[in-house]
This record gives C-alpha cells, structure tokens and sequence, in this order.
C-alpha cells in the first residue's frame, strides 16, 4: 500500500502547503505578510525536491498517478513558474489591495491541480486536475475587487471554461463508452480492438477540443484578449505559462504518447488548429495599442508553435515541445513581469505609451524587457531562436514542411510588435514611472532569473534538451 | 628549392605603407619619402640576390600559408621566382626606386605626401605580389590591387573633380577587363576539374596544358586578353590611360609606363604555353597589338599636352609588345617591356621636370627654348627620345628591331604586320621629336613671369633621370645579335623562338636598315617643321579629328556612357520605389488591416465568444470526419 | 399487469388529474372581478410596503454555498457509510483527511466572518 | 426488457445540445450557470447508461466525482457572478463588455 502514495507526495506536499500558508494568513497580523511568501516559496521548492527525490516511482492507484521522468520535468516546471509568479506579485498584490494570503493558496492550489494533470494517466484524473487548477485560476482572475475589469474577466473566464468542461467530459464519457474504461494504458489496449468508431473519434474528438480550449487555439481562443487583459499582470502571466504549459502537458501524455495509433486521425485537425491559431495570434497582435493585450495574442501565437510540434510528434516532435515550454515560460514570465513593474496604484500601466522612455528611467527592466521580446520574436542568441529551431527541425523531419514555412512567416510578421516595444523604450519620451528596486525586490528578483534564464536557454540549451529528451524517454 | 627571401619583397614596402598611414604626417616632412624609397630599395636588393641566386630553368618557391582549402582545391598563398618574374622584380624594384627618389623632391611641397607614398608603396607591393604569384589566384589578387593603386592615385588630388572622373574611368575600364580576366580564370579552372587537376597553380597548367580542349582554350585566351586589353590599354579599352595624366607625373612613370600597363604583357608571356594553343588568339592578339600600334601614334602626332603625347607613345608602344606576344616572340615582346620601362620612365619624369619648372605648364605651345636652361633635363630626354625613336645605340633600337625582325620571319607573322610596325615606327620618331622641338628648341613662348624663375630640377630629381638615360642604352646590349644573352636567359619559361632557326634566311641587315631610315625620316620631317621657326598650321580636318583623338571618347560616352546612366535614374525613381517599396509596404498594410480588422471580432460578448466556440468545434469535427 | 410498480403509476395519475381539474374548474366557473385592492400582494392582512422583489442580504448566498459543500460531503459519506466495515482502519484514515481538510475549510469560513449574520 | 442504449445516449445528447443552446441564447448569467449544469447532467446520465450496459460500476463512481465538481464550480460561479453584479446591478452578459478589441 505505501507504494500508493509516493507517487502522490508531490501532489500532497503541495496541498499541505497550501493549507499551511491558509491557516497561517489567518493568524497574521496585515502588516506582517511576507511570511506567507516565504512558506509558500518552501512549500513550492520542497514540493519540487520531493518529486526529484521519488522520481520513477511506480504508479500509484493502478498505474492511475505516475511519477515518470515525464510527470517530474513539469512538476519542476510548475514549481518554478509558481514561484516566479508569487515573487512578481508580492508588491503588487499589495498595492491593489488583493487579499494576500488567499492569493498564494489559490496558486498553490492550482498547482496542485497541475501536478495531478501532468502525473494523471487517467482521463477523470485528468479532469479532476484540470478543474481543480481551473476553479482555483478562476476566482484568481477576479481577486481584483476594486476593479469591474478584474471581475468581468472572471466572469467571462469562468463561463466559456464551464463550457468546455463540459465537451472535455462528454468527449471523456464517449471513450468510456467505446473503449469501456477510462484509464489511458486500457484505453490504449482498447484502440487495436474492436470498437465503436463513431463513438471513439467523437470522444476523442471532443477531448481534443476541451484541450484545444484550454491552451487558446483558434476558435476557441477569443476569451484570452479580454481574460488577459482584465486579470491582474501576475495572475495573466500565470494563466499565460502554468495553465498552458499544463495543457500542453497533458495533451502530449493523452496525445502524443498514449493515442500514437490515432495519430492519423488527429494529425490534421490539430494542423489546421495550428496554422489557424499561430496566424490569427500575430495577425491581431499588430494592431494593438497595450502591451498586455499584445502579449495575449502572442501567447495565442506561441500556442500555435507548439501545436506544432503536436503535429510534428515523435519523440523529437515531444523534445522540441518540452523545451519550448521551458524557453515560451521563461520570455513570457519575464515579459509580464516587466508590465507588472508598471504598475501605477490603481491605473494598469500596460499600454504602449506607458513604456515610452523607460529605456532611460529604469534601464535594466527596458533592457530586460528586449531581451523578451527579442526571444520572443526568435532571434538567435536567445531561447526563443533555439526553441523554434528545434520545433521548425521537427516539423521538417515529419514531413510538415509547410507548418515550418507559416511558422518562420509567423514569426516575421511578429518581429514587428515585439520590436515597437523596444522602439517605444527607447526611442520615445514621456511613460508611466516604473517600480525602482527597492520598490519591488522581489519582482526585480523574478525579472533577472527569467532573463538569465531566457539568456542561458539561448546559448547553452543542451542542459535543457537533454532534461527535455529524459523526460520523454521515461514515457515509454 | 624552398627560400623564405621572396615573401619580404612584397611585404617591405607592405610595411612601409602602413608605417606611412598612420605616422606618415606627424613625424616631419621628409620621413615619408625616406621611408618609402628605403623599403623599396630594400626590394630591390633581395630582387638583386634572387637574380643572382637564380640560374636559367631554376625556381625559387618560397609558401606562406594556405588561403583557401575546399577539398580538391587548395589556394596557397605561396611566391615563385623563375627567369621572367626576375626581369619583372628588377624593372619593379629598380626603376620603382628610382621614381620614389624622384617623387621625394617632385612631392616635396605637396601637403599629402605621406598618402601619396602610402599609395606607391602599396602599388609596389601588389605589383610585386602579381609578378611573384605562383597561382592564378593569387595573381588576381595582385591585379585588382594594382588596378586599385591606379585609381588611388590618379585621384590622388580629389579636390578637383576632374581628377576623380579621369580615377573613375580608369578604374571602371579596368573592372571591365577584368570581368572577363575573372571569367577567363574560371573557365580555365572548370576545364582543370574537368581533366582531374582542380588547380590553377602555373606548374600544374603548364602540365595539363596539352589535354586541355582546343576551342576551350581559344575562349580561355581570348578572355583573358580582353582582360590584358582593359589592364595594357589596347584597343578597345585604352581609353582610361590618355585621361589617368591627371595623376602626379611620378605616378604616370611608374603605373602608367613601367609597370602595371605591362602586367597584361607579363599575363601573356607567363600563360605563354596557353596562347601558344590556340592560333587564332595569336592573331588576333597581333592584328589589335599592331593596330593599336599605328591608331595610338597617329594621335600622339596632334596632342599638344606633354603628358598626353607620352601616354599616347606608351599605349603605341605596348601595341608593339602585344605585337611580338601575337606573332609568338614572347621574349622580344618581354625584352621590348624591358626597356621601354627604362626610356618611357625618363621620358616622363623629364616632362614632370619640364613641368615643375615651368610652375605647373603643360602646354606645348606655350614652352619652348629651355635647352640652355635645363640641361641635365634636355640631355636625359634627348637619349630617351633616341631610345624611344629606335636609333641604333639604344635599347630602343634593339629591342623594337627584334620586334619587327619577328614581325615579318615569325611563322605567325605577316609583310601586312611588318609594314605597319614599321610606318608606326616612323611615326613615332616623328612625334617625339616634334615634341623635344618643341619644348626645347626655338624661342621660348611662356610669360615673361613664368619664365623668370624657371629653374633646373633639384639633384634628387635629375639623378634618376640620368640613371634612367643610361639604363636606356646600356639595357639594349642585353640582347647584341652577336652576344645574346636575354633569349637563352629567358628560354626555359618562354620555350624557343629564335627566328634564325625558322622561315626563309631573310636579309635582317635589310630590315634593319629599313627601320633605321624609316626613324631617321621622322627625325628629319620633325625638324623640318618644328626645328626652327613654327611654320605649319596645325588646323585643317586631319588634324582637327586626331586632336580630338577620333572622337573615340564621345563615341564611348554616347554609345555607353549616356544610356547606363539613363537606366539607372529610370530604376532608382520609377522603379524601385513604385515596384519594391510599393509591394513590401503593401504587405505590411494589407497585415495591418486584416488586423484592424479582425480586432473587431473580439466584440467582449461572452455569448459571441461561447457562439464562436460552438461553431469552431462544428466546423473542427466536419474537417476532421472528412479527411 | 404483473409488473410490480403498477400501482405506483395509478397513484401518480390520479394525483395529477385532481390537480388539473380543480385548477381548470376555479378558472372557467370562478368570477372574474379585477379590483385595485384584490391586484396587491398579500401580506396577511396588513397593508404592503415597499417592492415586491426585497433584495436578500448577500449572506443568504454564502450560507446557500457552504450548504452546497457540506452537504457534497455528505455524499460522499454515504457510500463510506454503507461500506465502513470492509474498509477497516485504511476507510478510517482515508475519509479522516477527508474531513479535517473539509474542517479546516469551514474553520476558514468562520474566521472570515462567513457566519455571523448581523 | 431493457431499453437499448442508444434510446439513453440520443437522451443524454438532447439534453447536452439543450445545455449548450442554454447557454448560448438564454441572456441571464444564472441560467447559463443552470445550462451549465444541465450539460454537466447530461453527461453523467451518459456515463450512468454506459456503466449500466457494461456491467462494470466504474461509471458510476466518476458520477460521483463530476458531481463534486459541478457542485465546485457552481459554487465559485455563483460567487463570480455576486462580484459582478456589484459592479453593474445587472446579469445580462451583453452589458459585461468592459474588455474589449
């Protein structure tokens, strides 16, 4: 029986310490809550360091939870963007009067959903992971209570998610019905024999879109612009990189792992996702007049890359997914830290013109800021070059050459609104005021790591790949 | 046998160069000059040592490193030093000596005379890496470098715009040769391939030169002498070197005399064993070399600029040398080079001479009577023009009787060929001494105020003019009929053509009395119409068109020139803004709107987005149940 | 006839056609005299102040929510009921944790002032 | 004799499309939470049909779970749509259109 759990620790560890930091934020005083960050920061490495210690522990639950190189590679993933993310927002939960200590249990919260997702090798645990991260991120889209946006971003976030849900587990039902089990490895055993074949594409068919949803490809991406822009900056940037990444993560178990022999069933309509998702993302991004609204679309673009790869498949296809991940989280991160560091009291300091002049003002968030967006646009010394060099290579190698071509004209036409960042940084006066160090240490802290981290990806990315290539190869 | 004493020849006056551009100015006046003639007179020593080291058929090979390294092929940068490229180095280093020395008093009061020996020195060492190059490669290099230098210099004074065109012309002519130079060399490197030696080194050609097909040799020469053409001023592209007079006089010795003009000769002599291939090049090569011979001279006749004759008499005489390559008499055609490298280097330095004295004049018509006053000058350029005329004592004479001996005997060559050298020859006789008439004979027709200070040259000037004057006489006796030294010394490069051996035993003392009269009847006209009192009118239309040397250079203008630069305005105003502009900005507007556009789809009605959910997944499942 | 839940079908019939007929009868034989006092909403007896629609105080809503999540932990005590002997000590511990994180909750609500109505 | 179970799925389908048009149409935020609900319903009476017909109770137990969940997203929904209302006094999501373009 105590087999069982180990490959729970994780997600437990995560849950303890959610509990902790909620009972401790009841008895703090208001003045002294920086604890809770602590507590939740240690909650969040130990959690990581559990994983890593137990890592390849076999299944718990029958084979339903696994810990594999795979599970433990997001676990850490998750870890540190939580983290990040707790660190970007301690001063500017504070400002904007969002109760603190609820704040850092619902992130810890939806990591724990996340952990479950990327470990489940169940659909309904799948789905119990992706509901529960998904209430959690809802009520975090809303904390904002002074500001109507805030709310109505919540609102919106939490009706078209309710609705997926719902096609996710109708899709989930279908395959229980056709393969008479709802656990991913019978359900594999299920796909040679005979079975129902309506019931089993419409099934999968319907999962596919539950997922598609939650990663914002196209024609189910329109409540990103709004629920990005409405919701706080670190909370956007957590929904930005933690909820797709553990998207993504699941997709690629389900998907690119346990459904390989549907492969030419699913391989199209994710194309057409793809090509649709990465044009309409940087199409609609160049006309947009904030910051934080462009970088919406561009995460709906970069979703559209590792769709991909997706399509790709393979265990290349896999690697370039793994490490595009890695490299789309840290740019992102760091980017929606910087407008974050922009934040003026009640006022969302996220438009283009805020950012006029900064190079001047605060030259290490302007020049971390370029760093971003020159990753993020893809050029070569940086993460965001290596990551879409490797997702291009492993389009090619499957034969997708055309993917490969949309996404290099893709990222060309992105060079444009990434650059006019940079354009207005430093080329341009006027702008809000941003955070100084000593205003916000600990979003200061956050900025660096991303933009050492967007740096090292670039250049050294072996480290990466080989983690990336590890963690696939536990899959089989 | 391996040295490691070739590759300093180049690289001293390499060093000098630099030394110039960077500290040239700031160490005083004289440093340049001092600097510049001391490492090439240092050239010339180790070119000294290699002609003494050197025995007819040896090498000296000296390799610095690899340049390029793709497999099959291998570029080298690596010098070779046999009969010929001796020669070359001696007529480099020595006579390239002599002209620093002499630019040292002629530069004096210039305030760019650490550019201007920057320039030269850089002219030395590209020039000396041409001759020394043992690949075809490397000898490309050293060509464009010269044509470089060459440009560098004629528009050595920028500030008047004339200068820079006449830099302009010559170097965009130049380009033109060497276009087809490049094309040449790439087509003779893709027939090696095709024989399994890919490589363009001298001694693996002259192997494989056999086996290379015939016609594909006619176009490998004929490229390349378009290339020579455009380098050695023939026609059709010797129009740049009338107009490169605008350089310093120095400039016009050494460049446009001695040395770079005489790199498309040494191209032909060097890739001998390729022309020798095919015939039909040969004769071509002789037919424009004798053409250019007679056109040039006709003209030099009516220029009145000093410099301009000479330039005119050099595109002449390199018409000769082409001359003896075309009819095959390689070694006449290098030994003509030899010393029309010492007597035209005079000649011009003389003129600079006659220049500076007279403040800057170089009008004929407004010299005269200078014999008294300048001496040493007049002296000096009477052997020279002696030289140039081919009377008997001097090289002159020698070397352009050989040329015409071969003319008329060679297998290749023709009576047609001989007669025209020999009517150019008359020619030329003709012109100089018009010219030495005119400028020192007779009464004086310059200004009262010009001919107050007109003085002879500073030592450091006349000095060379005096080497040179005895270089012009005693290099003949190289080659004395009795006690020929130059062909066997040259025999293992340029492989036999002693026309004793060949053809009927013609009467040479004939010939060369022919000759002799011939330069002795131009002498006499010269004098008869310009000795004394000037009593011809030089107008009329003969004289009209060859003033305007044949209106050549309008004819150009027209036929090139104008429409060129027609099209380029057309392409810069209407084309590329309307076409390429047009279609980038397009684009970028057309994103631009679909964008504008599109953000109009996100109306932030929940229902529109839950609406366009539905329809996506309706639409997603028939894509997909349809595939 | 033999199907045991017959008569349960009787029964429901006959409920519904009592319901209707009453209802149809009040509305076609009834009276039907329309009058400013008979139009108020009935508030036994006395006069009506104010809107129809009262606006609830927002605390009805949260003790609407807590109810929900306490009474889905009822749900899932039931099967934990009926299966507690088999389970053992491993059914104890397991549905312990279940509760004390439901308790904590509900300790969270109380300190939040969740419950106090005033 | 038992239905067959295509007469449980069409069922179930019909009252998921009802679900899903619910909360299209309907313009009253609460009763697209109840269409919500209703599709989540929808889908338990599938997997109900499913476990009955296969004989296995796996089916049964995910209801339990979906339920759970329903429940927890009701309830957060609720509360969402309490904090929205405090902005704007009204349900209908046409008037939520503060983000937009």
């Amino acid at each position: 029986m105590a087999a069982d759990y180990v490959a729970l620790l994780p997600a437990a560890q995560m849950l303890v310490a959610a509990i902790v930091v909620l009972v401790l934020d009841l008895f703090t005083p208001a003045d002294e809550k920086g604890v809770l960050v602590w507590t939740s920061l240690a909650g969040l490495a130990l959690s990581a360091w559990v994983a890593l210690r137990f890592r390849g522990a076999e299944g718990a639950f029958g084979n339903t939870l696994l810990l594999d190189g795979f599970a433990v590679f997001f676990i850490l993933v998750f870890a540190v963007v939580a983290a990040l993310t707790i660190l970007m927002s301690v001063q500017y939960v504070r400002e904007s009067g969002i109760r603190e200590g609820e704040f850092y249990v619902l992130i810890l919260l939806s990591a724990v959903g996340m952990i479950i997702m990327a470990s489940a090798n169940d659909l309904i645990l799948f789905f119990i992971g992706l509901e529960t991260m998904s209430i959690a991120v809802y009520v975090l889209a809303g904390m904002w209570r002074s500001r109507a946006e805030s709310a109505e971003s919540a609102m919106k976030y939490f009706l078209i998610g309710a609705f997926a849900t719902g096609f996710f587990l109708y899709g989930i039902a279908l395959i229980y019905g056709a393969t008479g089990s709802t656990h991913l490895d019978r359900i594999a055993e299920a796909l040679g024999g005979p079975q129902a074949a309506l019931l089993l594409t419409a099934g999968v068919f319907l999962v596919l879109v539950g997922l598609a949803f939650k990663v914002a490809a196209a024609p189910f991406h329109f409540w990103v612009p709004d629920v990005y822009d409405g919701a706080p900056t670190p909370v956007t940037a957590f929904m930005a990189v933690a909820v797709k990444a553990a998207a993504f993560a699941g997709w690629a178990r389900i998907f690119l792992h346990q459904w390989e022999p549907l492969r030419d069933e699913w391989t199209p309509a994710v194309k057409a996702l793809a090509i649709l998702t990465m044009t309409l993302g940087n199409v609609l991004a160049v006309t947009q007049s904030s910051v934080k609204r462009m970088l919406a679309y561009s995460s709906i673009a970069h979703a559209g890359y590792l769709m991909i790869a997706l399509v790709a498949g393979g265990e290349v296809g896999a690697q370039a997914l793994l490490f595009y991940v890695v490299s789309y989280a840290a740019m992102t991160l760091g980017a929606f830290a910087v407008v974050a560091a922009l934040k003026a009291d009640d006022r969302e300091g996220a438009a283009y013109a805020d950012f006029a002049g900064l190079g001047y003002r605060k030259p290490f968030l302007a020049m971390a800021m370029s760093l971003f967006m020159l990753s993020l646009a893809g050029f070569p010394p940086l993460a965001g070059f290596t990551g879409k060099f490797y997702l291009f290579r492993a389009a090619v190698a499957a034969g997708h050459t055309d993917l490969a071509v949309i996404g290099v004209l893709n990222s060309l036409v992105s060079v444009f609104y990434y650059l006019r960042v940079i354009l207005m940084m430093y080329m341009q006066e006027g702008g809000v005021e941003a955070k100084s160090f000593r205003g916000a240490p600990y979003l200061y802290a956050a900025v660096g790591f991303t933009a050492v981290a967007t740096v090292y990806l670039g250049i050294l990315p072996t480290g990466a790949l080989y983690a990336s290539l590890g963690a696939i190869a536990s899959l089989r | 046998m391996t040295t490691n004493l070739l590759r300093w020849i180049p690289l001293l006056p390499l060093a000098a160069a630099v030394l110039n551009v960077f500290f040239g100015g700031r160490w005083g006046k004289r440093f340049a000059g001092i600097l510049a003639s001391a490492a090439v007179f240092g050239s010339f020593l180790i070119a000294l040592r290699v002609f003494m080291l050197l025995s007819p058929d040896a090498v000296l090979r000296d390799t610095l490193y690899t340049w390029i390294e793709s497999e099959p092929f291998k570029a080298q940068v690596s010098f070779q030093a046999d009969a010929l490229t001796a020669v070359m180095l001696l007529v480099i280093t020595g006579i390239g000596f002599l002209i620093h020395l002499y630019s040292t008093g002629y530069m004096a009061h210039d305030e760019g005379e650490a550019r201007f020996f920057a320039y030269l020195n850089l002219f030395v060492f590209f020039m000396s890496v041409l001759v020394l190059a043992d690949n075809l490669l490397l000898f490309f290099v050293g060509w464009e470098g010269v044509g470089l230098c060459s440009f560098l210099l004629i528009g050595f004074w920028y500030e008047d715009p004339a200068n820079t065109t006449a830099g302009n012309k010559a170097f965009i002519v130049n380009r033109i040769g060497d276009f087809a130079f490049l094309l040449g060399m790439l087509l003779l490197f893709w027939e090696m391939n095709r024989l399994g030696v890919p490589s363009l080194d001298f001694a693996a050609l002259k192997d494989a030169a056999a086996r290379i097909a015939p016609d594909t040799a006619v176009l490998i020469t004929l490229l390349f002498f378009i290339g020579a053409t455009g380098k050695s001023a023939q026609i059709p592209l010797y129009v740049w070197l009338p107009d490169a007079m605008a350089g310093p006089t120095p400039v016009s010795a050494l460049i446009h005399a001695a040395t770079m003009v005489t790199a498309g000769v040494y191209l032909t002599a060097r890739l001998n064993f390729l022309f020798v291939l095919a015939p039909y090049t040969l004769s071509l090569i002789a037919i424009i070399g004798a053409a250019t011979a007679l056109f040039a001279g006709t003209i030099a006749v009516a220029q009145n600029d000093i410099k301009r004759v000479l330039a005119y008499s050099t595109v002449s005489q390199l018409g000769y040398m082409f001359l003896a390559a075309g009819v095959g008499a390689f070694s006449a055609a290098v030994f003509h080079l030899f010393t029309h490298a010492f007597f035209k280097a005079c000649l011009f330095l003389g003129a600079g001479s006659v220049i500076h004295a007279m403040g800057g004049e170089q009008d004929m018509r407004k010299m005269g009577g200078l014999r008294r006053r300048l001496p040493a000058t007049y002296w000096t350029y009477l052997i020279a023009g002696l030289a140039l005329a081919g009377i008997p004592p001097t090289a002159g004479f020698f070397s352009k009787d050989r040329i015409l001996l071969e003319a008329y005997a060679s297998p290749h060559g023709s009576l047609a060929l001989w007669l025209v050298g020999w009517i150019t020859a008359g020619l030329t006789a003709f012109y100089m001494f018009r010219q030495l008439f005119l400028v020192f004979h007779g009464t004086s027709r310059a200004p009262e105020s010009v001919q107050a200070h007109v003085h002879e040259s500073p030592a450091a000037m006349t000095i060379p003019l005096i080497v040179l004057a005895l270089g012009s006489i005693a290099a003949g006796w190289l080659a004395l009929p009795s006690r020929d030294v130059w062909d066997p010394w040259l025999q293992a490069v340029l492989g036999r053509s002693n026309p004793a051996e060949h053809g009927e035993a013609v009467n040479e003392t004939l010939l060369v009395a022919l000759t002799v009269g011939i330069a002795l009847v131009g002498i006499a006209a010269a004098y008869f119409l310009y000795g004394r009192e000037r009593r011809v009118r030089e107008d009329g239309p003969l004289w009209g068109t060859l003033a305007q040397k044949y209106y050549i250079d309008e004819l150009y203008d027209f036929l090139f020139v104008r429409p060129f630069t027609a099209a380029a305005n057309w392409l810069a105003r209407a084309f590329d803004p309307g076409i390429i502009d047009g279609a980038v900005n397009g684009v970028a507007g057309l994103v631009r709107g679909i964008s504008a556009s599109g953000r109009r789809l996100q109306s932030g009605n929940v229902q529109h987005y839950l609406f366009a959910f539905l329809i996506g997944t309706i639409l997603i499942f028939v894509y997909w149940l349809r595939r | 006839m033999s199907d045991p839940f017959f008569p349960v079908l009787v029964l429901f019939a006959f409920a519904a056609v009592v319901v209707l007929a009453l209802l149809f009868i009040a509305q076609t034989v009834g009276p039907k005299r329309m009058t400013a006092v008979k139009a108020d909403p009935f508030e036994s007896g006395n006069p009506p102040q104010g809107d129809a629609r009262i606006r609830f105080p927002v605390h009805f809503y949260l003790v609407a929510m807590l109810f929900l999540i306490f009474d889905l932990e009822v749900v899932f005590l039931y099967p934990w009921a009926v299966s507690f002997r088999r389970l053992g000590v491993f059914g104890l511990v397991e549905m312990g944790i279940f509760l004390l994180i439901v308790v904590i909750g509900f300790i969270y609500a109380w300190k939040k002032g969740a419950l106090d109505l005033d | 004799m038992q239905a067959p179970i295509e007469y449980y799925l069409v069922l179930s389908a019909v009252l998921f499309a009802i679900g899903v048009a619910g909360v299209v149409i309907r313009r009253d935020v609460i009763v697209i939470l109840m269409s919500i609900e209703l599709m989540l319903n929808a889908v338990n009476l599938t997997f109900i049909a499913f476990s009955r017909f296969m004989g296995s109770v796996e089916g049964q137990v995910i209801v339990f779970f979906v339920m759970t969940v329903a429940a927890a997203e009701a309830v957060v929904g609720l509360a969402i749509v309490i904090s929205v209302f405090r902005f704007r006094q009204t349900l209908d999501p046409r008037d939520m259109q503060l983000l937009k373009w």
